[in-house]
C-alpha cells in the first residue's frame, strides 16, 4: 500500500514541485545536493515561529517549555530514526560538515598524536576530507585513502592493506553522492576486528537507506536534514554515548556549560556539551516533522521505490551510445552520474535545466575523484521520493534531444 | 527547441568550442595569469604580449572547460590581438555588461561584433562565470606585475 | 510617522503575540533571549522552500540560480545594515557563539603565541568567555577581565591598566545582555591608540541600535538572527577583509576551498572560505526580509522608542520598594534585570508566567557576573520593537500582585 | 489569583522554603553529593549516614535556590529520615511521577503525604528540576561509593 502510494501521491505533498521553469513541468532530479520539502514540514515551522516561538532550554516560561519540548522531542524523533540508544548521542549541528569537524577536531585531542593514521576514501566529499586535512598539516596525522573498483565500490582488500597499528580511525561514505553505490558493511566488521574507530558519512544514506546505527555498529554518523526532507540550517551527529562523554568539547558558549567562573569551567553532560549557542532549534524541530512525514511512509518502502526507479534509469541510459555512465555497480541506488560524449556536462545541465529538469552538473564537491574518473566534471541525475518513472522518460528524451542539439551543430 | 538554447549556443559559440583559434602558449610571452572556476571546474591558462606601447601583441591560452568558457575564451583573444591594454579594458566592461544582461549600458559592442554571440548567457545566470573566466584571468595577467 | 507606527500597529505584525497564556494575553518581555518573528519573515521562509528551493551556489538550473541569489542577496542586505565596507566581510555562521568561536580560534593561529593577552569584560556571556578560556586552556593565552561600575558600565581606567605589550585583542559585549547597558565608543579609540584588534559582541546592540562597523571601526562584530526578529539557525560575522584573508580557515568542507587534491587544498575566497557546507541558506533569505522590516521602520526610531520604554519601566519599577534593580546607568536600553526582596527569581518568573508575561530568571549565561552581584539569580525583563507602555503597567501590576502573594504567606 | 499558583505555592512549600528543616550537615555521615542545577544556578549539597542495614539514620542539606527547590529538599529529608534505602528508591520514583503528572502511577504517595504538596509542580513543567534536583542528589550520594 506504502508503495502505492509511493507510485501515485507523493508528488502533491511537495509545493516546489508545481512549478513550471519556463512552460515546462519542473522535473526535480537534484535530490542528493538537497531535497525538496512535504507542506507539512513548510507549514510546521510557520506553527512554530506563530505559536510556540522562543528560545530554549533557559527560562521558566510557557513558550519556553513549548519551544523546549518541541526541540528534545525532535531529538528523540532522530535516535528513533537511526535507532540510536539513547538521546545523549544525538547532537544537533548546523550540518553534517560541522558534524565531521566536531568530530575530526575533538577526536584527535582525546585519541590521536602526530603519526597516527585514519582512513578514508578517493571518493570522499571534501566535508569528509578537508577536516581530516587540517589534521594532517596541523599536527602530522597521516591520511590513507581506499582505492575504488571501477564500478566506483570501495575496495576491500585495499583498505585491509592500508591499516597498521597506526591506524585510528576509517571515515567513509556511507552512500557515494557520485556513483550512489553503498558502502559494504565487511568495512565496518574489519574496523571492529582491528580495533578501529569508524565514523560514516551518511549525508547520502540517510534519506534513501533504513540506517540502524546500532546494527551498524559504528562509532560516528553524520548527516544533513536538508537531504531528508527537512530543513536547511540543520545537521546531525550520532556518537556513541562513551565515546562523546570522553571527547572534549568543541565549541564553546552559553548551554554547554555546567559551572562558569573567570578562572574556568566545567561542561554540561550530553547532548548540551556540544550544543553551544542558541541551536537551530526551529530546524530541528522541521526535521522531526520531516522524519514523521518519512516513517509514515516507511523507508523500506522508500528504499525498494527508489531502488526500482534507479534501476529503470539506469537501463534505459544504458540504451543511449552516447552516454557514459560511472558506475554499474547493482549495489547502488537514487543518484547517477553520466556524461554525454563530446559534450561538456555544463551543456547538458543547462539544457536539461531548459527542458524544466534540475540535474547538478560539476564535481560534486569530490574533486579528488573526478581527477581519477579523468573528467573535469559530471552531470547527475538524482532522485527522492516523489520522483517517478514517467519524469525518467521525459528525462531519456530529453537526453535524445540534447545529444542531437550539440551534434547537430 | 527553445529559442533561449538556440540563442545561447549559436553557431559560432559551438565553432569557437569545438575548434577553439589562439589555442596554445605564446611564444614570447610577458604576462600570464591562470584562471579557475572551482564550482565547475573550467580552468584557462592564458599568455599575453603586451608591448612597449600597450598594444596586446599576441595573446593564447589552453584550459579545459565547457563549450561557453572556450568559446568565450577564443572569442576574447580574438577581439583583444593587436588592440590596446585601454581597449581591452573598456571592452570588459562592455562585455561584462552584455552577459550580465545590462545591453543598455554598453557602449562598443553591437551585433555586428563577434563576441556578441555570447549575449545568450545573460538568461543563464549560473553561466556567466563560464562566459567570464577568462576575462578574470585577463585582468589577472595585467595586474600582475 | 514611524515613531507613531512603534506605537500603534506593530504588534499585529508578530502572530505570536495574539497568544493567550491560561486566559492572559502574552506579554512578551523576553526578546533579549530571542525575539519573536513578524509573519513577512514566517511567510517568506515558506515561500523560498514552496517555490526557490534547492541548494546554493553549486548548479546551474534554474531553482538553484534563485536560490543562490536569495542566499546572495541577503548577505547584501546585513552588509548595508551594519554598514560594513565589502559583501566579503559578511559571513554567515549558525549563531553568535559559532562566530566567536571562529574568531577565537583563528584569530590565535595567525596573530597570537603563548604569553599572549585578551582582554575580556567580567559581564561576558559565556558565549563570550568560553571560547577565550579554551585559549587559555590549550595554548596558555592570557586572559583580563575588565570591572564594571555599579551601574554595569565597563571601567575605562581599570581597562587601561590591563593593556601591556603582550595585549592583542580586546573582546567585549557592544550592550549587556543583563544591565542593557551600552559600551562606550572609547573602549574601542583607546584599543586602536594601542594597537588591539577589537571583537564586539553586538548579540544585543544588533537589534536595540543603529549599528555601523565602519564608524565604530572594530575589527569583528557578531550577532545572531534570531534575536534581530530572524529566524534561528544564521548568526553573522562581520570582520575587516583585510583580517579575514591573513586569518586561517576554520571549518573544512564543500563550498569552502578553490582546489583539492588528496594531498592538499586550496581555499575559496572570501566569503565562501568560512562557509563550509550547505549554508543555512533559507535562515539566512530570512534574517535579509527580517533586515527589510526593520529598515522600513528605522532603527533609529528603534533606538528611540525603546529607549523611552526602557526608562518608563525603570522609572516605574524604581517607584517599587520591593524591587532592586541592578543598573542605574542611564546610558542604557531595551534590558531591566531586577529581584524581589526575599523572592527567587524564578518564583517571581512563574509567577509572571501565569499572568501571561515572559520573562527570564537565572543566569543569562552569566555566571561571572552573577557572583559579582553576589546573587545566585534575577530576573529580566527585555523589550522589543513590539511592546508598549501599557505592557509594563501591567507588568508593575503584577509585580506588585507577586510581591504581595509571596509576601501574605 | 490564579489556582496554578496556589496549587504550586501550598502553604507547607512556602514554610519550608523559608525555614527548611534538617538545615546544615551530617556530624558523622558516610554518604554525600552536590547537586547542580545549571541552568537557574540552584544548589544542593547533601550528606547523610547510612547505616549497615541500609537504614537513613540522618540525612541533611545546605543549599541555595528557589522556594521549590528548597521545599522539595527539606521535604526530602523528612520523609527519608530513619527509612529504608529501598523505600527511598521507590518513593523517588513514586515523586517523579507525582511532580511530572502521572499521578495515576503513584504507588505510595497519597495526599496525607506532605511530598504530595509538590504535585503543583506538575503545571509548571520547567520547575520540575527545581523539585527533582534534591533527589537526584540523593541518588548519586548512594551510588557514589
Ligand atoms: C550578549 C550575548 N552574547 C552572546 C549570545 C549568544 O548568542 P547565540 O546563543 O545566538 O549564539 C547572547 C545570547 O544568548 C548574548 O545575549
Ligand atoms: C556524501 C556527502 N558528504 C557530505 C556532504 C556535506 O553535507 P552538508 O553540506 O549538508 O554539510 C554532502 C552533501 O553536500 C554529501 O553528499
Amino acid at each position: 500500500m506504502h508503495q502505492e502510494q509511493l507510485k501515485k501521491n507523493l508528488r502533491n505533498d511537495f509545493p516546489s514541485l508545481t512549478k513550471k521553469i519556463l512552460s515546462n513541468d519542473l522535473v526535480y532530479f537534484d535530490t542528493a545536493a538537497s531535497a525538496q520539502k512535504p507542506s507539512v514540514v513548510i507549514e510546521a515551522l510557520g506553527d512554530f515561529y506563530a505559536n510556540h516561538y522562543s528560545n530554549v532550554s533557559r527560562g521558566v516560561h510557557t513558550l519556553c517549555v513549548e519551544a523546549t519540548f518541541k526541540y528534545e522531542d525532535a531529538r528523540k524523533k532522530v535516535q528513533k530514526f537511526i535507532n540510536a540508544k539513547s538521546e545523549n548521542e544525538i547532537i544537533f549541528t548546523k550540518n553534517a560538515t560541522e558534524s565531521i569537524n566536531l568530530v575530526a577536531q575533538t577526536y584527535f585531542k582525546k585519541f590521536m598524536q602526530s603519526g597516527d593514521e585514519i582512513i578514508l576514501s578517493v571518493m570522499e566529499h571534501h566535508s569528509n576530507l578537508l577536516p581530516w586535512f587540517f589534521l594532517r598539516d596541523n599536527y602530522g596525522v597521516i591520511l590513507k585513502f581506499i582505492n575504488i573498483d571501477q564500478d566506483g565500490q570501495l575496495d576491500l582488500d585495499h583498505f585491509q592493506s592500508l591499516i597498521t597499528d597506526k591506524t585510528k580511525l576509517v571515515a567513509i561514505t556511507h552512500l557515494s553522492n557520485v556513483f550512489g553505490t553503498i558502502t559494504d558493511k565487511k568495512i565496518i566488521q574489519i574496523s571492529r576486528e582491528n580495533n578501529l574507530h569508524v565514523l560514516l558519512d551518511g549525508c547520502q544514506s540517510a534519506s534513501h537507506l533504513k540506517v540502524d546505527v546500532t546494527e551498524l555498529d559504528c562509532d560516528f554518523f553524520v548527516f544533513s536534514g536538508h537531504k531528508l526532507y527537512g530543513p536547511s540550517g540543520i545537521g546531525v551527529l550520532y556518537g556513541k554515548e562513551n565515546l562523546l562523554n570522553e571527547l572534549p568539547p568543541f565549541l564553546g558558549g552559553g548551554g554547554m556549560i555546567n559551572e562558569v567562573s573567570l578562572d574556568g569551567a566545567t561542561y554540561a553532560a550530553l547532548p548540551a556539551k556540544y550544543e553551544a549557542g542558541t541551536p537551530p532549534m526551529v530546524e530541528a524541530y522541521g526535521l522531526g516533522v520531516a522524519i514523521d512525514y518519512i516513517n509514515n511512509i516507511g523507508m523500506e518502502n522508500v528504499e525498494l521505490y527508489e531502488k526500482e526507479l534507479t534501476d529503470y534509469a539506469s537501463q534505459k541510459m544504458s540504451d543511449l551510445n552516447f552516454v557514459n555512465r560511472y558506475s554499474n555497480s547493482i549495489n547502488k541506488t537514487s543518484i547517477i552520474s553520466f556524461n554525454l560524449k563530446n559534450i561538456h556536462a555544463h551543456e547538458v545541465a543547462s539544457f536539461l535545466d531548459v527542458e524544466g529538469i534540475a540535474v547538478r552538473a560539476g564535481h560534486h564537491c569530490c574533486q579528488p575523484l573526478m581527477k581519477i574518473l579523468d573528467v573535469p566534471a559530471t552531470a547527475r541525475a538524482s532522485f527522492g521520493i516523489y520522483n517517478n518513472k514517467h519524469e525518467v522518460d521525459y528525462f531519456i528524451d530529453a537526453l535524445i534531444k540534447c545529444n542531437s542539439f550539440f551534434s547537430v551543430k | 527547441m527553445s529559442d533561449l538554447l538556440k540563442e545561447l549556443y549559436q553557431e559560432i559559440i559551438i565553432d569557437h568550442g569545438n575548434t577553439p583559434r589562439n589555442f596554445g602558449e605564446c611564444e614570447n610571452f610577458n604576462k600570464s595569469a591562470d584562471g579557475h572556476n572551482p564550482l565547475c571546474g573550467d580552468k584557462v591558462h592564458l599568455t599575453l604580449h603586451l608591448d612597449d606601447d600597450d598594444i596586446i601583441k599576441d595573446i593564447k591560452f589552453t584550459g579545459v572547460g565547457c563549450a561557453i568558457s572556450i568559446a568565450s575564451t577564443s572569442l576574447m583573444t580574438q577581439s583583444l590581438k593587436n588592440n590596446s591594454l585601454d581597449y581591452a579594458m573598456r571592452l570588459f566592461e562592455d562585455f561584462s555588461n552584455l552577459v550580465t544582461g545590462s545591453e543598455t549600458s554598453l557602449k562598443m559592442l553591437n551585433e555586428e561584433d563577434s563576441l556578441y554571440a555570447l549575449k545568450g548567457v545573460s538568461a543563464f545566470p549560473m553561466r556567466v562565470k563560464c562566459a567570464t573566466l577568462s576575462w578574470h584571468a585577463f585582468k589577472a595577467a595585467i595586474n600582475d606585475n
